[in-house]
């Protein structure tokens, strides 16, 4: 077990360094210029192109690349070109809000979908199956920003029962003023997460009732709901646990609209933010770092497994 | 054995089937009975309601699938007239079932010690403490190893045997009427079989237990049939003591089954020319696993130095348990896997270590019919396509290789027609002969059928035999033919090969070696076939 | 229980005339699939019929702007004065190429790349490693530095679109040609001396449609709204090429005042995005519901 | 604790206001330091830091002394050093600041509180350019901050204004922390934008930076928030309803939207053609399309802000003009030869969004042949400073716009007629500089009135960029918010909340 771990960690490293030189590369191909960005609208074309140099812009791009690379492996992500702080620093200041917000959302997503997959699953075909799974394909239908919106409009403009904005880190200001102003874009981010998860629950689950040992639990002589929760539930984890992990990275994604939208200051605005302004190093390091999270959490998943399916062993 | 009031009764049961299915009764119009202490065997064609009949007793059917007539009387309750918690409290208590898959028949997660507590946790008020305890003792009364130990493992630590034993024990723990069993032992090999049916005997015998044992093996059926029921096409032709049906079958139907169980007894073979031997294999090792670049698995050594030869004309038989190495041995001699040793030698030249492209041209001369005629052909391309595949790959124009396949098409009694159809629309039987067209369309030297009757009702098997048999003289075939199946192995084989754990223990012509076995494991094995000694009705 | 084969009583028995429905007709007799398919089939001809019968989108009427719905401008005036109602229309027609463009890309790239990772070994670790760099980097903030670094266009959309989707399709394929490669009537092809490209069409190509015509349809269905998720982010289509996405995008910031500026193009991305979701879940439901647990996963 | 709570315009992203011009990180010494001179609201420089001064007869001498009490946040009194080494850094990078330092022969520091500029010759501009207003503003740092190359960021933000940043709660993209500064001692007089008493009235200012402008005027609505500095105009009509919020235009000179033409290129290498792009300009629909509520735009065809000394309607016949048909008329007069124009289209950025978009309709229906590509805002910049043909990554028109007050008079960089030093698009018009250069040395009132009048009629002449109208930038504030001051500047002292 420790040494599969051990293993799959390392075997991260060649994708690390594919997804570092593809990233790099990327962005060296950029037309935009931080450069320009920092020198302002009067700025005049030497000025940028002192920053330019002084930046170490102007270096040819294998240099740089070799520079970065030569960096990252002494685990420094780098310096942000604007605000002069460590990338390892920023990612320190923004992680809370969007690891919180992360947690919070899978945590609701599944309480909420494997529930009602479970029970479309068991009433297939029925009117609470065609209803679940509606609600599961219209879930992803709707952009998120489309929903954020009207959850605002409708929750906290109109009927004025929660915060509009913001970010309360449960260690400052309680949990209650945490989770008050968790709550829409908790529900905001869930939709498509409680859809993904609802439907492979169902498919999963669906499958499991077919199997045979629930046949034999059947002629056992055991009730419907003890089969579900029993035989059918634990037995369908596996793919629902592998759809998290799927999950994890259109979470991603809707981190970077759901922190903008309601005044998060997370990773992903720091990235959109860092994207919009080139500030390389802050783009590279995020970038790595995601990937390595998606990495880790999909590790933490296989490792999983063996907790739902004994006959899984590493 | 009769005589004590019937534990199950069944009078007159139809069961409808939903709209779109093959016949508009899964069962129609059925009656028998299982007394106490009885054990009655329901045989018939797959597909004739046998299952049905099963799962209609235990209310377990699919909603679609409805008893419309009749009753099902188990120990004086008519069980078609209980409401689903009653039933659900009868099934467990008065009536238990097992399956024919030991692998699927139990929850992969939860301990099986669990899985049969469950039982006592639905139906008694037993204290936890107490509901173990009865757990050890059934489990140590369906003779389990070290039951201890054993209640806390995962069904996929067992061995099929043994899952097969929790399963009867999770049956028995509550020492119901009746034991419904549908083909419990059909995925097992034949020593476990063997070990399984000893087990059911005996313990029905002290239990007082009434047995529906659900089979189409007349070998089983022989050995442990107190009386037998013949369904076909849902109906039920006819019943009768074990000796009255095997013996003296009266429904035609009944006789042209019993005249196709291959008799034990190995047929007589003409004379070999052994001048030309088509295909020899010299010490062929293969070993599966074993170092990769990042994970150690393990390692298994399917096949040891084995040998053999075949002759033109000949047929080599491969006998052994499953997991024996039958199926490597066959996939190395084909090429589909690369033997991690040996020489392979087909019409003088060694295919055993030559590349991918070098072993093309030899394609030809050496075939393969497997053991699952469904899945052996392309669902989406025509029979006609698959059959004239290979000629087309070695150049012969499509002209002829259409005209080709029609021909062989007749030789295996299809219609020229057929070609143009799908294999889904052919039966097993037929899908099983059209892809011994498509071997035999490459005009092979040899050819190699892993397991190519298996699969199949003994009626429709009796014919692919035959065939078999037919194409082998016609074309001047070595065929190398590998089973499981004694029975199979003494009607086609000229010599015989005992494989165990990857090691050829025993060779020799048939008739010898059934005769007057040498090795232990060869003795074992046909002493372990149900039915040895029943002379079927011819 | 499966439907069990009738057995021949003598060689030239009839034949069974077993003949399944065809693939399509089960299809259709699916009701969602049927609805769904409709509903599509209506947005896919507005979107191509629509564009002739509508004023210019580009049409700048400053005047009248922020309108709302009227006998005019059926869907109402954006902030320059623009039709909705021809922006919606026109929104259509990009919305759905791009939809469709990245499901056909993607899944023409993920088909080949997925069947020679599956079926030629050494091939199959470096691009599965490829693939696995290609799946770490989160599909959005990949698109957007992608369309941030050459440019917003519909073709760099496009592009920087399909990219993440690419990994899952060759995984999916991959997955599935490992299944099929080990079916018997591939040995059996093998066997009879069948050369690999003609065993990779004939055999394994086939098998590996009905899960990529279900696949195709949802990252049709999820290009559509990632293209919207871009606009948001300002960094989707050119505005001047009216999308859904980039309507309600510039729209954003009218939602409490001209609500229709993004209720509009809303309502018409997810009514598709439904439809093909619902035609996608039908395809799963009906050609293969093993595959679809492997496509999610 | 009385914390104001502030939505600034843009992200705070660096905070060196000597290395970026940009106006956040403006705003933002403007709470942390202090200056020497500063405009009141009349445009008049005012002593802030400075007590007294004097000049020479000759006009070459000029001897300040500062006021008491000047403390830097660490504790250390303000010198004269301190205030040279400022000036020499903002003298190496800002462009009035370059003038002023082409005149100096030295800054002498007299005593540790009086200092002198040594001038090669009078200079009209010193007071205007120590007290100048917006980027790159003359603040003043400690001298081992100051003395960092001009051309390298600070990184360590220590100033004598009115309040302290907080390093430490300085969340890059997101929050910014200001606490009053106890030991500053404010001037007696009224605050006149950045002129007067600086007194800071709240404990703490927290800047939180909005990505989304509805979120935004959500959060001050529901009383999250107590200031907006820069809501988008379409958000006025929500915000004017909603209870206990104030809307109003703080800075009189607002901005000036323009398109910028590339003179080195063709089509617009050629002036016909500039003014026959010009002519298909209407400036009300511009300001229309992306401001939206009359009450925040007007008209103004002079290159000054209109309502500034300077501004007229000089020569602006063509920019009048606002006329497709005529300006096709005109295009096809010139010779235009269907070369493409490249406009480059800033998507994140609404109002130069809609202007762009509202052109490149404009031009079309005038005739031109129009590519309209999109790209963010910090690809344009980088974009625009090349100069190389379209095919090489050129550029034809972009549009931006001009604070007010950056455009005041000719001095601007904007107005530069010097193709080698000029703003992108590089006018080149030598008459153009002449008047510039007339108008620095100008000595009375009615001289520079001529000299930038002048500088007007030649810039409408060469079709230099086309102008698109004055519109004012309103901010919106809690009604518990008091003390705003009129400026062009966001500033921060003087602001009480109940
Ligand atoms: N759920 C169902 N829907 C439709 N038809 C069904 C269903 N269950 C069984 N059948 C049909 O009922 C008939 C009897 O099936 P059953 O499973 O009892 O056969 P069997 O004798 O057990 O065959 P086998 O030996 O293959 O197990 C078959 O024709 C089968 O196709
Ligand atoms: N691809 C493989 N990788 C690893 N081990 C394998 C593989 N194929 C077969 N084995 C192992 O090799 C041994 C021989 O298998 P093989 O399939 O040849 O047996 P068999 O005699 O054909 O059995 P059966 O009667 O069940 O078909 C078994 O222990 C099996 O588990
Ligand atoms: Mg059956
Ligand atoms: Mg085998």
């Amino acid at each position: 077990m420790l040494t599969y771990v051990l293993k799959r960690i390392l075997s991260t490293v060649p994708v690390m360094a594919i997804v570092a030189v593809l990233v790099f590369m990327l962005l060296r191909l950029a037309p935009g210029d931080p450069a320009a960005v920092i020198a302002g609208d009067y700025a005049t074309a030497e000025d940028v192109e002192r920053i330019r140099t002084q930046l170490g812009l102007n270096d040819p791009i294998p240099v740089q690349l070799w520079h970065w690379l030569v960096q990252l492996a002494s685990g420094d992500l780098g310096t942000a070109i604007f605000s002069k702080k460590s990338v390892v620093e920023l990612i320190g200041q923004r992680i809370e809000p969007t690891l919180l917000l992360s947690l919070c959302t899978i945590v609701f997503a599944v309480a909420v979908a494997v529930p009602l997959g479970t029970i479309a699953a068991w009433k297939s075909g029925s009117i609470i199956d065609r209803i679940v799974m509606l609600f599961s394909v219209g879930g992803f239908s709707v952009p998120v920003f489309v929903l954020a919106y009207c959850l605002i409009y409708v929750l906290a403009m109109w009927l004025k029962i929660l915060p509009v904005q913001g970010y309360k880190s449960p260690f400052d200001h309680g949990l209650l003023t945490f989770l008050r102003h968790m709550v829409l874009p908790v529900l905001a981010l869930s939709v498509i997460f409680i859809a993904l998860i609802a439907r492979m629950t169902r498919a999963s689950v669906m499958e499991v009732l077919e199997e045979d040992y629930v046949r034999t639990a059947r002629a056992k002589g055991q009730s419907e709901w003890k089969i579900l929760i029993h035989h059918a539930l634990r037995n369908a984890a596996v793919p629902i646990v592998t759809v998290i992990g799927v999950g994890i990275a259109l979470l991603i994604g809707g981190v970077v609209v759901t922190e903008s939208v309601f005044n998060i200051p997370g990773l992903g605005r720091l990235v959109l933010d860092a994207v919009l302004a080139r500030d390389y190093p802050v783009i590279q390091g995020l970038i790595l770092f995601f990937s390595f999270i998606y990495i880790l959490i999909n590790l933490i998943i296989d490792l999983s497994y063996t907790l739902f399916d004994p006959r899984i062993r590493y | 054995m009769t005589g004590s009031a019937p534990v199950l009764e069944i009078r007159n049961l139809s069961v409808a089937l939903p709209k779109g299915a093959d016949r508009p009764f899964a069962v129609e119009d059925i009656s028998f009975t299982v007394g106490a202490k009885e054990i009655v065997c329901v045989v018939g064609e797959s597909g004739s309601g046998k299952s049905v009949t099963a799962f209609t007793t235990m209310g377990l059917n699919p909603k679609e699938v409805k008893a419309v007539k009749g009753e099902i009387v188990l120990q004086g309750e008519d069980l078609l007239k209980k409401s689903v918690a009653e039933m659900r409290r009868l099934r467990g208590e008065k009536m238990a079932m097992i399956f024919q898959e030991p692998m699927t028949a139990l929850n992969p997660v939860i301990k099986v010690g669990e899985q049969i507590r469950e039982m006592l946790e639905i139906h008694t008020d037993l204290s936890l403490a107490d509901q173990k305890a009865r757990v050890l003792e059934v489990m140590e009364d369906v003779s389990l190893p070290d039951h201890v130990k054993m209640y806390d493992s995962y069904p996929h630590q067992l061995s099929g045997g043994q899952r097969q034993r929790i399963m009867i024990a999770m049956a028995l723990a509550l020492e119901p009427g009746l034991l419904i069993a549908d083909e419990p032992t059909t995925a097992l090999d034949v020593t476990t079989q063997a070990q399984i049916l000893e087990l059911i005997k005996d313990i029905q015998h002290r239990h007082g237990t009434g047995v529906l044992f659900i089979t189409h093996d007349f070998g089983v059926v022989a050995e442990i049939a107190d009386r037998i029921v013949v369904m076909q096409k849902g109906k039920v032709v006819e019943q009768g003591t074990r000796d009255e049906i095997l013996l003296r079958p009266q429904h035609p139907y009944t006789r042209m089954l019993i005249g196709s169980v291959p008799s034990m007894e190995p047929s007589h073979r003409a004379e070999i020319d052994k001048a030309s031997p088509a295909l020899i294999a010299q010490g062929v090792n293969k070993t599966y696993g074993g170092l990769g670049l990042f994970k150690k698995t393990r390692e298994v050594h399917a096949n040891k130095d084995v040998n053999l030869v075949v002759h033109r004309r000949e047929t080599l038989g491969v006998v052994g348990e499953s997991g024996s190495g039958k199926s490597t041995l066959a996939r190395c001699i084909v090429r589909l896997q690369d033997p991690t040793s040996g020489h392979i030698e087909v019409e003088g030249a060694d295919i055993a270590r030559i590349s991918e492209s070098a072993m093309r041209p030899h394609r030809r001369d050496i075939q393969i019919v497997f053991q699952d005629p469904y899945r052996s052909l392309n669902p989406r391309r025509t029979v006609g396509q698959s059959i004239v595949e290979g000629p087309m790959n070695f150049g012969v124009p499509e002209a002829e290789a259409e005209a080709r396949a029609k021909e062989l098409m007749e030789i295996v009694g299809l219609s020229a027609e057929a070609l143009d159809r799908f294999p889904h629309q052919f039966s097993g039987g037929q899908r099983q002969r059209i892809c011994i067209a498509r071997a035999l369309a490459m005009q092979p030297k040899v050819l190699i059928a892993d397991e190519a009757v298996s699969a199949l009702d003994v009626s429709v098997q009796a014919q692919v035999l035959d065939l078999l048999d037919d194409v082998r003289e016609r074309y001047d075939l070595a065929m190398l033919f590998i089973t499981h199946d004694l029975r199979v192995a003494a009607q086609i084989c000229d010599r015989i090969m005992v494989m165990q754990n990857g090691v050829v223990v025993e060779e020799g012509e048939t008739a010898k070696v059934y005769a007057d076995p040498q090795h232990e494991y060869t003795r074992s094995l046909l002493a372990a076939a149900p039915g040895r000694d029943v002379a079927f009705a011819k | 229980m499966a439907a069990a084969e009738t057995p021949e009583l003598s060689a030239d028995a009839e034949l069974p005339e077993k003949t399944q429905p065809s693939t399509l007709s089960l299809v259709l007799r699916n009701k969602a699939v049927f609805w769904g398919g409709l509903l599509l089939l209506a947005m896919v001809a507005v979107a191509i019929i629509g564009p002739f019968f509508t004023v210019a989108p580009t049409e700048q009427n400053v005047i009248s702007r922020l309108k709302p719905p009227s006998a005019a401008f059926w869907f109402g005036t954006d902030f320059l004065g623009r039709d909705i109602f021809s922006r919606v229309i026109h929104g259509g027609r990009v919305s759905l190429v791009v939809g469709i463009s990245v499901a056909v890309i993607a899944t023409v790239i993920g088909l080949v790349t997925g069947m020679l990772a599956g079926y030629i070994r050494w091939l199959d670790a470096p691009i599965m490693r490829v693939m696995d760099g290609l799946m770490a980097i989160p599909a959005i903030l990949l698109a957007i530095a992608m369309i941030a670094i050459s440019g917003a266009t519909l073709t760099t959309v496009i592009i920087a679109i399909t990219i993440p989707e690419v990994p899952r399709v060759v995984r999916l394929v991959r997955s599935v040609v490992l299944t099929v490669r080990e079916e018997p009537y591939v040995e059996a092809a093998i066997a009879a001396g069948t050369r690999l490209p003609a065993i990779l069409i004939r055999h394994i190509l086939p098998n590996t449609i009905a899960p990529m015509i279900v696949q195709a349809t949802y990252i049709c269905g999820a290009a559509m709204l990632t293209e919207s998720i871009l606009g948001f982010l300002g960094a989707g289509i050119p505005p001047e090429i009216p999308s859904w996405g980039n309507i309600m995008s510039e729209g954003r910031t009218y939602f409490q005042l001209t609500p229709w500026i993004i209720f509009y193009p809303g309502v018409a991305l997810a009514l598709t995005v439904l439809s093909v979701n619902i035609v996608g879940d039908g395809l799963r439901d009906t050609l293969d519901p093993r595959i679809a647990r492997k496509m999610r996963a | 604790e009385k914390v104001l709570r502030v939505i600034p315009h843009a992200d705070l992203k660096n905070l060196d206001p000597i290395w970026t011009t940009a106006y956040i990180t403006r705003n933002h010494a403007y709470l942390i330091y202090d200056t020497l001179f500063a405009m009141d609201e009349s445009f008049t420089p005012k002593p802030q830091m400075v007590d007294t001064w004097e000049t020479s007869s000759d006009g070459k001498v000029w001897t300040f002394k500062l006021r008491d009490g000047l403390k830097f946040h660490d504790g250390a009194d303000v010198t004269s050093e301190d205030v040279i080494a400022s000036l020499k850094r903002w003298g190496a990078r800002d462009g009035m600041g370059q003038k002023l330092m082409e005149q100096m022969d030295e800054m002498v520091a007299v005593d540790a509180k009086t200092f002198q500029f040594k001038l090669k010759t009078a200079y009209g501009l010193v007071l205007e350019s120590i007290g100048k207003i917006s980027s790159n503003v003359p603040f003043i740092m400690p001298k081992r901050i100051a003395e960092t190359d001009p051309f390298e960021q600070i990184s360590e933000y220590v100033g004598s204004g009115p309040f302290k940043f907080e390093a430490d709660q300085w969340v890059p993209g997101s929050t910014v922390v200001y606490t009053k500064f106890e030991d500053y001692v404010p001037r007696s007089e009224a605050p006149s934008a950045a002129s007067g008493g600086k007194v800071a009235k709240v404990d703490k200012v927290v800047w939180t930076y909005f990505p989304d402008q509805t979120t935004a005027m959500n959060a001050l609505i529901a009383g999250e928030i107590d200031y907006f500095e820069q809501p988008s105009t379409d958000l006025m009509p929500l915000l004017s309803a909603a209870e206990g919020v104030t809307v109003e235009v703080n800075d009189p000179l607002g901005n000036i939207g323009f398109a910028r033409f590339n003179h080195l290129l063709p089509p617009f290498d050629k002036v016909e053609i500039r003014q026959a792009a010009i002519m298909a300009m209407k400036q009300d629909d511009y300001l229309a399309g992306a401001i939206g509520d009359p009450q925040f735009w007007k008209t103004c065809y002079s290159v000054y802000p209109c309502g500034t000394p300077l501004a007229s309607e000089i020569a602006a016949e063509n920019m009048m003009t606002g006329d497709t048909a005529k300006a096709a008329a005109a295009l096809k007069a010139a010779g235009y030869d269907g070369t493409p124009v490249v406009i480059m289209h800033p998507t994140d950025i609404p109002v130069l969004s809609a202007f762009t978009l509202i052109t490149a309709e404009k031009l079309r229906k005038a005739g031109f042949e129009v590519d309209l590509q999109a790209m963010d805002w910090s690809t344009l910049t980088s974009r625009r400073a090349k100069r190389d043909p379209v095919s090489e990554g050129g550029w034809n028109i972009f549009h931006t716009w001009w604070i007010g007050a950056d455009v005041i008079d000719p001095m601007a960089i904007a107005f530069s007629g010097d193709p080698a030093k000029g703003w992108f698009g590089w006018p080149t018009d030598e008459e153009l500089e002449k008047a510039r250069a007339a108008f620095a040395n100008a000595s009375s009132q009615e001289e520079k009135l001529a000299a930038g009048h002048k500088v007007q009629e030649r810039l409408w002449k060469i079709g230099a960029s086309g102008q698109l109208g004055q519109f004012f930038v309103p901010v919106a504030y809690r009604n518990n918010v008091k003390g705003l001051i009129k400026s062009p500047v966001q500033f921060f002292w003087n602001l009480s909340v109940d």
